[in-house]
Parts: structure tokens; C-alpha cells; sequence
């Protein structure tokens, strides 16, 4: 039981990771590759918060005077996922509108019909 | 494509390997916190923000924010100048028939504009709070941009002058790093919290924290909403 | 139709301080005035999509009827409810769906508003459509064809404090 | 923790459908339950912060983002 | 005694969500689902959260701004989802008694050729 | 005291203010890079003399180094910030004229930014800071190659960002995992700690990091988006992609494997890849007829060189890689701006093109000739000290390994010369048609050439300019002990 | 205690709306599973807010009651050719 605890994050996090790389690698079309590329982030997230995360604690925020400073979770990995995400968002708008110049020159999503995608 | 999905495969089986010895390494659920002990237990009485992800975010790590903004505003432009189109042509060929199909139904329509200000409003309170609870500059200004992106969806042909928004964007980033630089003129540092942090737990605390969170708020609102205006190719 | 911009400029600014005061939950005086300086910016924007009728729209006889409004469409909405649960545990789902039309003699865009989402509220109804002022309405299980007995089955109970509320 | 486990299980379906669905539609519907179940990740793992901002982004901006490219490109995935 | 109350109040609420779940696995095609879906999730959304409010009084007003909302806005985007799927072309069930809308051109009136891409081309309001 | 933080801050403010000066005046915008980084490249200068005598560690904030992000000033770091934001200069000047394409207003924030992001990278001296300033120098740089809007850059800008952002995702894989181990974010503090870990995490930790930041360096297995990318951007931008963006990538490989994790173990699988590298860029730029698309293999092997003299790991090995990075950055963004207005006037890509162009624009082809012979390494040019350094770092090791490497390299220079004596010789012996309306180039294209070509020669003439600044880099990157004594103080 | 009950009948609940959005013939089949989806989990949050007892969390819950239809908005608009 504890095995499956310890694991299941990391299953969650590996697994969002390795599905955003299997579609990355295997699929054609581009706008499943930005989804790849979107989960691959959503993996990572999940992977630094979860680093950050202390069994039976509770979040750094000491909005009421009950909550002692021994009994947080790790604040440090929640910031960077925070920026993590925006960067995600960033790169995600300026990949479906490249996507959208590449469709208007070819016509199709499809990189194997597309020459300069070929890799 | 059958070698390809084989080498795929392969290059999966590596990485899953690779997690599998690295996070057998990094016990799930232990305390492993080492420098974050001082932003818990000094982050109150050095910043005044209660919140400590605000604290991390905006005052010890400050400086990934401004990365962070940074990476926005250059999504947003970069995704002007590659959608960028020389001429606008001025009158869709076939209007008349825009008119009763591209509307939205009169539910949709009053209900967004009935929402809108409160969505406006809503975001308001979320990165004005950003110390106090959860949330901040990035979650408020995406709140924004979710109001104006629901007038948009509700009216095809609307659109905003984006003159005022460039204007906004690029005031508010300057008030972030003009904040930045005021503090290495006042204290030395860049970045630092030169204004009295006030009493934790109330609105007008944590010095330089919610002026720069505001500014962040707006000016992540309407970056993502000039990202959605270029994306759907309307105003000027 | 439409009113002075400053009357519209209130309203709006009373609706979102006190959504800002009920946010908030607390009455120090900081959150009292950042919540009015940005209410009062953000209705600027916001005033000519928020109302068209301004201080005109509000009366005592509609605050009244809002008030009573409110027990009849819960009413309503449980009645849906079982209604709906009884329809999905039932093992052979007694459902006899169609999509029917009836007629609002409501004029004000709210009212219309507020008129389909209390229909898609309740019992075995949702609003499809809103053309002019036919409704269409698909019903789970249809009890008359006719345009006018749809209407009185389905749209008058509402419509009588809909009428007065926005009137 | 059992809630955890389930929420995962359905997580990992959902990013699988993903990749199987073939309309792109379907596949961003599936895109934007996946975001929906990170952030409730977040919550189980004490991190408001982020899980409002996974909330606000996925929520409305990510889906309608997509949904703009694949009405400016086209709807279904073709092989070959 | 407000726990006590709240309690029951949450838990019908969680009951009619878990029987709108139920409807829209059950029903048989799209407008029956999203009759379930939005009626029942509607009110059990409502129920249960206005119960935590009811058990933790000091909460009691977000959690009635979190319940008005929802209860403003899931018949937008359900009457918005019925709409798009009766102009999208989703028949309706083989046993439905009549169709009213065939009649009005609102309703089924569809841009029948999508421009594939038309960045730019659309003008000001 | 200069604040090296101002290197950072300014520039971003300047960027931010562009859209406020494109209100006042159209004219105006596009001279905000060159001052912002004009600036910049006097601080960087003022700092230098400081940074020799004594390396200045700055902390963003106010608080104390393991706590907040800082900003670590040393010899190597200097060195790169003075390089980029001088190339950047000359590069802004040129683009003045150069970008008519519209939205120019964008174009200029966009690379300010990449120079903002470069200059980040270097100086920073927190892991995640670093990975954020790499996001900003990828996405402007992402978004500056579609620039053109056209059919190739539009593909190129696609792949490029598809492989970019998996590389970013490895190192915030990378980031992760030394965080859930040490607890901590500050390079001189993981460093301090690095031999506590188990060896098995620490290389995989390593591999993630060295293939995120490979991606960008383009490092053999690795180097799919380069040519199309650096072939397809507008010639400026080509010019700061090949002189300054990869070198940022090298510079995060070095920084990982000497500073933080101390790997001596696999320097000589580095050494390795590097050679590979070497000659697949040389050998597929021999085959190429466009003139661009031979520059951007030609860079692929260039930065080949430079990961192998990285992996000798000697004093005199990293000093001379630091000099072909120095040498190369300036020969490579002397050739993309030649090459770029030449095929300007001339309206085609293909190296036939060029034939005769030597009389009609004689001193862009001078300049275009004084750069390839730097890069093949002929005497008295900058490129001939740094492939010289080269070769007498590998013979210095006295392993057997390095002398056939070192052979196979200089069958590589062979193959380069091959092909850039062919350019000059399409340049100056061959009869050109259709030449008569082609003239020489204006003055805002002609000074940033000639600056370079004239820093080549300097250089080359008088290398004890920069020697001194290079071999106190390589000392930074050599002795990890010195740079985490200067952020956490005593040890 | 009663909490994890409700929390076993509310993810019982999510699961069958997963099943309809994997099955669901057409694309606003899927799109009605997901929509009750994020409204059910609105509610859970809620529930968990009170579980672990922090009033803060019920912060994130507002945004998916105020921002999750606008999803739903987007793809009925592109459904009905309105985008």
C-alpha cells in the first residue's frame, strides 16, 4: 500500500510525460504535437509540486493564526510552477499561431507532407 | 513509420527508466525542505506578505516574475508580428449572410454582457488579494482575460483598440522594473522591498508587493487578451 | 429605452461593491475603499454592457416580486429535480422528448435572459433557441404540441413577476 | 488517498483518449478535463496557488485558444 | 444544530449530483443528457455548497457568491451547448414526438461553406 | 560602482517602453536597441577591470545568496555579457536598415529581448533564473525566425520550437530533480553539495540537463532545427542565432558539467560528441548550394570545436575553447551580415549567384573574405590564434585519444577551407550576369561589417588583448571551489 | 467520515461522467460529460475545502463557477459556426 503511495505522483507526472513524448514522436498531425508538448508541461508541474509536498501539511499561507510554520508544505517548488505554467501558456499561443502560417502556406497539418518538418 | 514508432518506443523506455531510478531517490510525502525553512519561518515579519508563495514569488525570487512577464510580453508580440497581415480588407464579401449565423444566441449575449464587469471585478479581487490568499497577478490576469474573452465569443465583430492595450502592457511593465530599479536606488538591491511592509494580514501590507502584483495583473490580462485578438485576427 | 449614462454608472457600481463586499466578507476599511476605486474603474468599462435601464430599473414593487420569485423557482427547480431523478432511476426511463415552440409577451433582454435559464431549470425543459419572442424549447416528455398550451404549461408561471420585476 | 489514486487512473485515460481521438475537437475536450483534473491535484497536494492558476488558465483560455487555431486550420486528423 | 442541517443539506446536493452523472451516462441522446446534466449538477452544486456554508457560518457568503454563480452561469452554457449541437446537426433521439425548430430559420440556418482560414479578413465592428 | 543588475534591468526597460515611443514617433523605435545596448556594452566594459581584480556577486532583493536569486559576475561571464552586447550593438545598427519587413516595431522588442535573455544567462547564478532567461531567449528567438511569415520560416520556426520546448521541458526536468534532492536552487550551493547524492541520479540528473541544453547548442544527435532555422531568419537575426544563442547553450553545458556537477568522468564522451559534431557539419556544408544553409553547418561544426576543446578539460583546453567561442561569434556574424545583404541586392540564395560580386560590392566581399579565412583558421585573423590554441591544448594532454582527434579535426578544417575558397573564388574570378544595377551598400550596413572585420584582425594581430579575461574564465570554470567561495563567501 | 462518504459517491459521479465523455457518439456528448465534470468537481472542491479546513481554498473553487462555462461557450461557438 504504501508502495502505490509513494508512487502514484510520480506515476501521474511520468506518465503525462511519456504520453506527451509518444505523441511528439509518433503522431503527424501538428496540433496533437502542441498537445503533446502541453501535457509534457503538465507532467513537469505536477512532478515539482509533488517534490515540494510533505505528508499531512498544509499550504504556506498563514491567513489565521492556527497554522504553525513547522506544519507547511515546501513553498519554493509551487512559485516555480507557477512561472513554469505561464511560460507553458507562452509557448503554446506563439506554437497553434505558427501552426496556423504553416497550415496557410501548405494546406495541411500533416508533417509528413510537409517538406520543412520532415526530421 | 514503423521504425520510427520502434525508435520512439525505445527513446520512451530510456526516459521511463530514467524516472524510475531518479524518483526512487526522492521520497514522496518526506520532509526534504532545506532553504525554504527560511522563507517559512522569516517570510512574514521580512516581506509582511502571509501568503509565502507571494513572498517566494514576488520578493526572494522576484526575479523569475520579471522572466515570467518578460516570457508573456514576447509570446504576445511574437504572436502579433507572425500573424501579422498587411492589409486588412476592409468588408467581408458575403455580410449579409454573416449576420444571423455568426451571432450568438440573445442568452449568450446578455449574459456576458451581464457578467463581464463582474468577471472584471472578480479578477480584480483575486491579484489584489494576491498576499492575503491565494492567487496573484498571473491567476487575476488570466480571470481578465477570460471576461474579455467571453465578449468575444458572444460578439463576432467586437474588437478593442489596440493602441490602449499595447499602452497599458508596456506601462505596467515599466512600473514593475521602474519598482525594481527604485529599489537598487533607495536600498541598493534590485528589486528589493523599500516600503514599510505594515501589518501582516491586512490589505495594505507586504510594501511593494501588491503595487507590482497589480501591475502584473494588468499587464498579464491584456497581454493573453491581445493574444486572443491577434489569434482571432480582428481589430486593427 | 435606455437611460442617462450616470443613472446606468451607478447601478453598476452598486452591483459590484457589494459583490466585492460579499467577496471580501469583512468590512476594514482598506478593503472598503480599494474595493470602491476599483469598482468605480471597472465601471467605466463595464456600465454600457452591464445595464441599459439605470436607477429606473430598480423599484420596491420589483424588489418585492424578486423576492418572491426567488421560493417559487426553487420550488420549481427541486420539483425538476425529482422529476428528472425519477426519469433517470426509473429502469425503463419514461421519456418522450420533442422540441416545442411558445410565445413571451416579455420585452426586456434580461427578462428574456432570465425567463430561459429558469426554463432550463425546470421540469424537463431547456431552451434552445430565443427568436424574437418564440421560445423552442426541448421537453423531456411532451404533453401538448399547441403553441399556446406549451406556453401556459411551461412559461406563464414564471412570466407574471418576470413582468413586473423588468417591466 | 483511494480518491487520489482514482483521479490519477482517470487522468492518464483521459490523456490517452487525447491521443487516440482523431477528431481534434474531442481531443481538446480531453485536453481541458486533463487540466481540470491537475488542478484538483493541486488541491490534494496543498498547493492553492497553483491550482488556481491551472484553474483560470485552463479552464477558459487554453481550450478557446485551441479551438481558434482548429477553426483557422481544420477539424480532423488525417493519416496519410 | 446548523452542522446537522448543513450536513443533510450537502449531502442531497451530493445526491443529485451523483443522479445527474447518472442521467447523462443513462439518457439517450444529447438534449436529454444535458436536460440531466445541467438541472441536476445545477442543484447539487447549489445544495452542497450552500451546505458547507451552512456549516461553517463565517464562509457562508463566498460560498453563496460560488452557488449564485454557478447557478447563473451553467444554463448559459448549457442552452449555448444545445443550440451548437442542433445547428451542428445532432439529430434527435428516433423516438422524439415533434420538432418545432425545423420551422425557424434561426435555428437551423448554418454557414454551410467554412472559409478553412480567413486570418485578418474580417473587419472592424 | 556600476550595478551589474543593470545590465538586466535596462535593456528590459527599454524593450518595455518600445510601444510607448512608437506612439511619439515611428522613427524613433528603432534606435532604442542600439542605445540600450550601447549602454550595455560601456557597463560591461567599466566592469571588467573591477571583475579581474575581484569577481562581484549581487544579490536581487537584498537578501543573502542561498536565499534569493544573484547575480554572479565572474571573469567568463563578463566576457560573454561584453561579447553579446556588443555583437548585439553592431547587429542592431545594421538592422536600422536592414528590417523593412512590417511589423518592425516588433521586431525591435523581439531582439531586444533575445539580448536580454542572453545576457540573463550568463550572469545568473540560479538554476531556475537560468531556465527562465533560457525561455525568454527561445521563444523571442522562436518567434523572430517565423518573422518573415514565409514558407521556410514558418517550417523551420515549427520545428525549431517543437525541439526547443522538449529541450526546456528536459531541463525543468533537470531543475526538478536537483531541487527534490538538495533542497535548494543556487548553482554555488548544489555545487557545494553535489557529492552527497547517489552517482546514478546525479548522471541522469546530468544527461536531462546536457540534453536540454544540447537542443540548443545543436550538438550531433541534436541539431535537426539548426540549418533550417538559422537558413530561414531574417540575416540579423541569423547572425545572433549562430554568434550568440548556441554559444548560450555551450555555456550551460560548461556550466553543468565543471562548475556544478564536476564530471570529469564523461569530458572525454563530450570530447567525443563534440568531434562528431565537427565533421557532420562540415561534411554536409560542403554539399550545400545555398549560401546560408553552408553558414549554418558551417556553425554546427564550429560549435563541434568548441565542445571538443571543452572536453581536453584542460587549463589551456577551456581557454581555447573560450577563444573559438569569442573568434567564431565574430567571424560567423561578420559572414551572416555579409551574406545577408549580399543576397539582398542579389534576390537569391544560391552560391552561383554571388559569381563577380567582388567588384560590383568590393568591401562587403572583402569583409565576407576576411571572415571565412578567419573561420578556416588562416594567419593573421582571430580564427588562425583560436584553432591554434586548439591543437596545442589537445597535444598537451599526451594521450593518445587526442592526437587522432585532433588528426580528424584538422581533416575537417580541410573540408571548411574547401568549401569557403570555393565562395571567395565564386566571388572575385567568376563573370556574374545581370550585375549592373547592384552597388555598394549604405552606411548603416557598411559600419557594423567593417567594426567586425576590423576586431577580427585586432584580434588575430594582437590576441594578448583578451587573453588575460579568457584565462581568468577558464580558471572560473576550472576551479569550482573559487566561484562557490565567491557566492557563499569563506569555504 | 461522512465527508469520505460524500467524496466516494462524488467520484462514482465522475467516473460515469468520464465514461460518457470517452463514449459519447458526438463531440457535445463529450463536451456534456466534461461540463459536469468540472461542475461536480466545483462542488468537491468546495467539500474539500472543508475537509482540510482552510476557508482560503475556496478561492480556487470560485474560479472554476465563474470561468468554466467559458470553455464550454468556446466550443459550442465553434459547433454552431459562430467563431
Amino acid at each position: 500500500m504504501s508502495l502505490i503511495y509513494n508512487w502514484m505522483y510520480y506515476i501521474a507526472s511520468g506518465g503525462l510525460i511519456l504520453i506527451g513524448m509518444y505523441i511528439i514522436l509518433v503522431k503527424t498531425n501538428l496540433i496533437k504535437i502542441i498537445i503533446g508538448l502541453n501535457f509534457i508541461d503538465t507532467g513537469v508541474n505536477i512532478l515539482l509540486v509533488c517534490i515540494g509536498y510533505v505528508k499531512g501539511r498544509t499550504a504556506p499561507i498563514f491567513s489565521t493564526s492556527r497554522i504553525n510554520p513547522t506544519n507547511v508544505v515546501d513553498p519554493v517548488p509551487q512559485a516555480l510552477v507557477l512561472t513554469a505554467i505561464v511560460i507553458g501558456v507562452a509557448v503554446l499561443a506563439l506554437a497553434l499561431s505558427i501552426a496556423i502560417k504553416v497550415y496557410e502556406h501548405n494546406k495541411t497539418l500533416n508533417v509528413t507532407k510537409i517538406r520543412g518538418l520532415k526530421w | 513509420m514503423r521504425t520510427r514508432k520502434i525508435i520512439s518506443i525505445i527513446i520512451l523506455l530510456i526516459l521511463a527508466g530514467g524516472f524510475i531510478l531518479t524518483f526512487s531517490q526522492i521520497p514522496f510525502g518526506k520532509d526534504k525542505i532545506n532553504v525554504a525553512h527560511y522563507y517559512i519561518s522569516k517570510g512574514i515579519e521580512e516581506t509582511g506578505a502571509v501568503n509565502i508563495v507571494t513572498s517566494v514569488v514576488l520578493n526572494y525570487r522576484g526575479f523569475d516574475t520579471l522572466g515570467e512577464v518578460t516570457v508573456l510580453f514576447i509570446a504576445a508580440i511574437g504572436l502579433g508580428a507572425v500573424l501579422f497581415t498587411e492589409k486588412r480588407v476592409q468588408k467581408h464579401a458575403s455580410k449579409s449572410k454573416d449576420d444571423k449565423t455568426k451571432k450568438a444566441s440573445l442568452i449568450l449575449r446578455t449574459g456576458s454582457n451581464l457578467l463581464f464587469p463582474l468577471i472584471l471585478l472578480f479578477g480584480a479581487y483575486i491579484f489584489v488579494h494576491g498576499h492575503l490568499t491565494p492567487g496573484g497577478g498571473f491567476q487575476g490576469g488570466a480571470v481578465i482575460a477570460s471576461g474579455f474573452l467571453l465578449m468575444y465569443l458572444a460578439f463576432p465583430k467586437q474588437s478593442i483598440n489596440k493602441k490602449s492595450l499595447s499602452v497599458v502592457e508596456s506601462l505596467s511593465g515599466l512600473i514593475f522594473v521602474g519598482i525594481g530599479l527604485f529599489g537598487l536606488i533607495f536600498s541598493g538591491y534590485f528589486l528589493s522591498n523599500f516600503l514599510p511592509k505594515g501589518i501582516p494580514n491586512t490589505l495594505f501590507s507586504a510594501g511593494i508587493i501588491p503595487i507590482i502584483y497589480i501591475a502584473v495583473g494588468f499587464k498579464v490580462g491584456f497581454e493573453l487578451t491581445s493574444v486572443i485578438d491577434d489569434l482571432l485576427g480582428r481589430g486593427k | 429605452m435606455k437611460s442617462g449614462k450616470v443613472s446606468r454608472y451607478i447601478v453598476t457600481l452598486i452591483f459590484l461593491f457589494i459583490l466585492w463586499v460579499l467577496l471580501t466578507t469583512t468590512l476594514a476599511w482598506e478593503e472598503l475603499t480599494t474595493g470602491f476605486i476599483f469598482s468605480a474603474i471597472i465601471a467605466i468599462f463595464g456600465y454600457n454592457y452591464f445595464t441599459k435601464r439605470g436607477l429606473s430599473g430598480i423599484t420596491l414593487k420589483g424588489i418585492f416580486y424578486f423576492l418572491l420569485y426567488i421560493p417559487v423557482f426553487f420550488w420549481e427547480m427541486i420539483k425538476a429535480n425529482f422529476d428528472v431523478a425519477y426519469r433517470v432511476v426509473h429502469p425503463k426511463m419514461p421519456i418522450k422528448p420533442g422540441i416545442v415552440q411558445i410565445k413571451t409577451t416579455l420585452k426586456s433582454d434580461i427578462a428574456k435572459l432570465i425567463l430561459g435559464n429558469s426554463i432550463t431549470l425546470t421540469p424537463g425543459t431547456l431552451t434552445i433557441e430565443i427568436a424574437e419572442d418564440n421560445l423552442l424549447i426541448h421537453w423531456i416528455n411532451v404533453k401538448t404540441k399547441d403553441i399556446h398550451g406549451a406556453t401556459d404549461i411551461i412559461g406563464k408561471r414564471f412570466e407574471k413577476y418576470l413582468k413586473v420585476i423588468f417591466k | 488517498m483511494i480518491f487520489q489514486l482514482i483521479l490519477i487512473f482517470i487522468m492518464i485515460i483521459l490523456a490517452v483518449a487525447a491521443v487516440i481521438f482523431k477528431d481534434l475537437i474531442n481531443a481538446v475536450v480531453a485536453c481541458a478535463a486533463v487540466s481540470l483534473i491537475t488542478s484538483i491535484l493541486f488541491y490534494f497536494l496543498q498547493a492553492p496557488d497553483v491550482a488556481m492558476a491551472e484553474a483560470a488558465i485552463g479552464a477558459g483560455l487554453t481550450t478557446a485558444i485551441f479551438i481558434i487555431a482548429i477553426r483557422k486550420t481544420e477539424r480532423h486528423e488525417k493519416e496519410k | 444544530m446548523n452542522q446537522i442541517i448543513g450536513y443533510l443539506i450537502t449531502g442531497v446536493g451530493v445526491a443529485f449530483l451523483f443522479l445527474g452523472a447518472l442521467g447523462v451516462f443513462r439518457l439517450p441522446d444529447v438534449y436529454n443528457r444535458l436536460q440531466a446534466g445541467t438541472k441536476c449538477t445545477t442543484l447539487g452544486a447549489f445544495l452542497s455548497i450552500i451546505g458547507v456554508g451552512i456549516i461553517e457560518p463565517a464562509w457562508f457568503f463566498k460560498c453563496l457568491v460560488i452557488a449564485v454563480f454557478i447557478l447563473f452561469t451553467n444554463p448559459i452554457s448549457a442552452h449555448a451547448l444545445a443550440r451548437a449541437s442542433y445547428k451542428s446537426g445532432v439529430k434527435l433521439w428516433d423516438k422524439s414526438v415533434v420538432d418545432k425548430c425545423k420551422e425557424f430559420e434561426e435555428c437551423t440556418k448554418v454557414d454551410p461553406v467554412r472559409e478553412p482560414f480567413s486570418n485578418g479578413v474580417e473587419g472592424k465592428k | 560602482m556600476v550595478n551589474p543588475s543593470l545590465l538586466i534591468g535596462l535593456p528590459l526597460a527599454f524593450a518595455f517602453s518600445i510601444p510607448l515611443f512608437g506612439l511619439i514617433s515611428k522613427k524613433i523605435e528603432k534606435y532604442i536597441p542600439i542605445i540600450a545596448l550601447f549602454i550595455n556594452m560601456v557597463i560591461s566594459f567599466m566592469l571588467i577591470p573591477q571583475i579581474l581584480k575581484k569577481p562581484i556577486v549581487v544579490s536581487i532583493g537584498g537578501w543573502s545568496p542561498p536565499f534569493c536569486i544573484n547575480l554572479v559576475v565572474g571573469p567568463l561571464g563578463i566576457l560573454l555579457a561584453t561579447l553579446i552586447s556588443g555583437i548585439g550593438f553592431l547587429v542592431s545598427i545594421y538592422a536600422v536598415s536592414y528590417i523593412k519587413e512590417e511589423p518592425t516595431e516588433k521586431y525591435h522588442i523581439l531582439f531586444l529581448l533575445l539580448m536580454v535573455g542572453a545576457i540573463g544567462i550568463v550572469l545568473t547564478g540560479d538554476i531556475f533564473n537560468l531556465f527562465v532567461f533560457f525561455e525568454i531567449l527561445c521563444i523571442s528567438s522562436y518567434a523572430l525566425v517565423a518573422y518573415y511569415k514565409d514558407k521556410e520560416g514558418t517550417e523551420a520556426a515549427m520545428k525549431y520550437l517543437i525541439q526547443g520546448s522538449v529541450g526546456s521541458s528536459f531541463i525543468l526536468i533537470g531543475v526538478a530533480l536537483l531541487y527534490g534532492f538538495f533542497g535548494t536552487l543556487n548553482m554555488a550551493d548544489i555545487a557545494s553539495r553535489i557529492t552527497s547524492a547517489n552517482p546514478t541520479y546525479l548522471f541522469i540528473t546530468l544527461a536531462f540537463l546536457i540534453t536540454g541544453f544540447g537542443i540548443e547548442a545543436a550538438i550531433f544527435p541534436l541539431n535537426a532545427w539548426l540549418p533550417d532555422a538559422h537558413s530561414s531568419a531574417p540575416s540579423s537575426i541569423s547572425a545572433i542565432l549562430s554568434g550568440i544563442a548556441i554559444k548560450t547553450g555551450v555555456y550551460g553545458v560548461a556550466r553543468m558539467v565543471y562548475t556544478i556537477f564536476n564530471a570529469n568522468s564523461i569530458l572525454l564522451f563530450i570530447a567525443f560528441l563534440g568531434l562528431l559534431t565537427l565533421l557532420i557539419g562540415e561534411m554536409c556544408a560542403f554539399r550545400q548550394d545555398d549560401i546560408k544553409r553552408l553558414l549554418a553547418y558551417s556553425s554546427i561544426g564550429q560549435i563541434g570545436l568548441i565542445i571538443f576543446a571543452l572536453g581536453i578539460a584542460t587549463s589551456l583546453g577551456v581557454f581555447a575553447s573560450l577563444f573559438q567561442i569569442v573568434s567564431h561569434a565574430l567571424a560567423k556574424a561578420l559572414l551572416f551580415l555579409a551574406a545577408g545583404y549580399m543576397i539582398y541586392r542579389v534576390g537569391s540564395k544560391s552560391i552561383a549567384s554571388l559569381n563577380g560580386l567582388g567588384k560590383k560590392m568590393p568591401l562587403t566581399s572583402f569583409a565576407f573574405t576576411i571572415g571565412s579565412f578567419s573561420l578556416i583558421g588562416l594567419p593573421p585573423f582571430a580564427g588562425f590564434v583560436s584553432k591554434l590554441s586548439i591543437v596545442y591544448a589537445a597535444m598537451q594532454v599526451k594521450k593518445p585519444v587526442f592526437l587522432a582527434f585532433i588528426a580528424i579535426a584538422l581533416i575537417a578544417t580541410i573540408i571548411e577551407a574547401g568549401y569557403f575558397f570555393k565562395i571567395v573564388q565564386n566571388l572575385y574570378f567568376k563573370e556574374g550576369k545581370n550585375l549592373d544595377k547592384i552597388t555598394e551598400s549604405s552606411g548603416y550596413i557598411l559600419i557594423p561589417i567593417a567594426i567586425l572585420a576590423i576586431l577580427i584582425i585586432v584580434i588575430g594581430v594582437h590576441p594578448q588583448f583578451i587573453t588575460g579575461l579568457l584565462k581568468a574564465s577558464a580558471r572560473e570554470l576550472l576551479e569550482r571551489a573559487g566561484y562557490i567561495g565567491w557566492v557563499l563567501g569563506g569555504t | 467520515m461522512i465527508l469520505i462518504i460524500f467524496f466516494g459517491i462524488i467520484t462514482v459521479a465522475v467516473v460515469l461522467a468520464l465514461i460518457r465523455a470517452l463514449k459519447g457518439p458526438t463531440s457535445p456528448d463529450r463536451v456534456v460529460g466534461v461540463d459536469i465534470m468540472v461542475t461536480i468537481t466545483t462542488a468537491f472542491m468546495v467539500l474539500l475545502a472543508l475537509f482540510f479546513k482552510r476557508r482560503i481554498y475556496l478561492d480556487v473553487s470560485l474560479i472554476y463557477a465563474v470561468l468554466s462555462f467559458i470553455g464550454v461557450i468556446a466550443i459550442a461557438r465553434y459547433l454552431d459556426r459562430g467563431l
